[in-house]
């Protein structure tokens, strides 16, 4: 059971982190994997705004722990072989990868699921906030969004 | 003593990244309350959805505050 | 919309193709994947056995059409910047990449339902066929299994 | 003419990868039956599990076989 998890502000290899997971154990048939990516646009306010870059604060020592617990809790409900979860902080520019999430199973319903449980809890539970600079210069704090809650609360049900 | 720290808006809108408190309360939501009683600008920033932790688990209102605990406010999280 | 389909002996490289997928369109915010891997163990005729190699055979044309019809019945049903679909066929060792499927889309839940679709509907329809050799060198046909025909039959509902 | 082809363990149980038939029945089924007909091997390996596919897209009984259709027959896959 490999269990990766870094919160950086280096940009990730996706490819090198499936590579090493799928090495690491042989009872691996299958990875899911979410990559979260720096939109062009979000919602501000209301309206669709343009983005021109992205910075990512959180709450050190808070962040590897909740991850950690995450992945645990994960663990507890599937079958996995491995996960590895990165999250880079600092500034970010359009199209840039922000988040990896990989779970390997010897199925893929199982990865599937774990994958999608992982990114529902820390979209909620993990320490990060977001904060939008528009090509005006201006910064504004990205609001939590309902249906991220609404997504986490269906794993409780 | 126990550490404060407030991240994200809730730091921009109090204007700190946290603060050391001497002699604080019993519990978590006895802090809430003597820091939104600080002035308008705390009672607003407190009034809204605040996330807290205690030594870096989630807390609520009933958690026992100790001598040496890092509490922290924060806004509802938006990573991911 | 990028679509990608290949179906090719040598590896792909899942890494670059995430990275060509997220750079294509801005409004991409997440990219759900699944890749499959040599398993080193599987049921045959009832006990697990170790694996050796395992080889892909395909109907060359039918399976291009099945894959890029996959494809579509994707994009009509979750709203998708863009999908990468590679298999490879031949002699695959142990541990290497099989299938790598990538959905792009504004919103995680999209791309995740997108991508497991596309997977269930490839394992039943798409004309692959494994055949598994054995540290005897004995080699016999993979069986279909049921609970793939279970986990297609869940998008007609 | 049509060209009919075996797949993955259904060509390794019939010896034979394909073949051409001059005369084709007017269905798929027929033709499944007067392959059937050929011998126990024959009869045996359309006894099973087959997937039918005419002019590479799947196929049933019902579909109908006209001049120059490639016609293919293979076990349920198991690619991914």
């Amino acid at each position: 059971m490999r269990v990766h998890i870094a919160v950086q502000t280096d940009p990730f290899d996706s490819g090198a982190e499936i590579a090493r997971l799928a090495a690491s154990n042989h009872a691996i048939g299958g990875i899911a994997s979410f990559i979260g990516v720096v939109r062009g646009h979000n919602r501000v306010g209301g309206r669709e705004a343009e983005i021109s870059t992205l910075t990512l604060e959180h709450y050190p020592g808070m962040t590897e722990k909740a991850l950690a617990r995450i992945v645990d809790s994960a663990c507890e409900r599937w079958p996995l072989q491995g996960v590895t979860v990165i999250h880079r902080v600092g500034e970010l520019q359009l199209g840039e990868p922000i988040v990896l999430v990989l779970t390997a199973s010897a199925h893929r319903q199982a990865a599937f699921e774990a994958c999608e449980y992982i990114m529902d809890i820390l979209k909620t539970e993990a320490p990060f906030w977001k904060k939008e600079r528009l090509p005006d210069g201006s910064e504004r704090w990205v609001d939590a969004r309902e249906t991220d809650s609404e997504a986490a609360a269906r794993w409780l049900r | 003593m126990i550490r404060v720290m407030y991240f994200a808006r809730l730091r921009d809108q109090l204007g700190s990244p946290g603060e050391q408190i001497e002699a604080p309360p019993a519990t978590l939501g006895a802090l809430v309350d003597q820091l939104a009683a600080r002035g308008d600008d705390w009672a607003e920033a407190f009034s809204g959805s605040v996330l807290m932790a205690v030594n870096q688990e989630m807390a609520d209102r009933d958690t026992p505050l100790a001598e040496g605990d890092e509490v922290a406010f924060f806004p509802p999280v938006t990573g991911g």
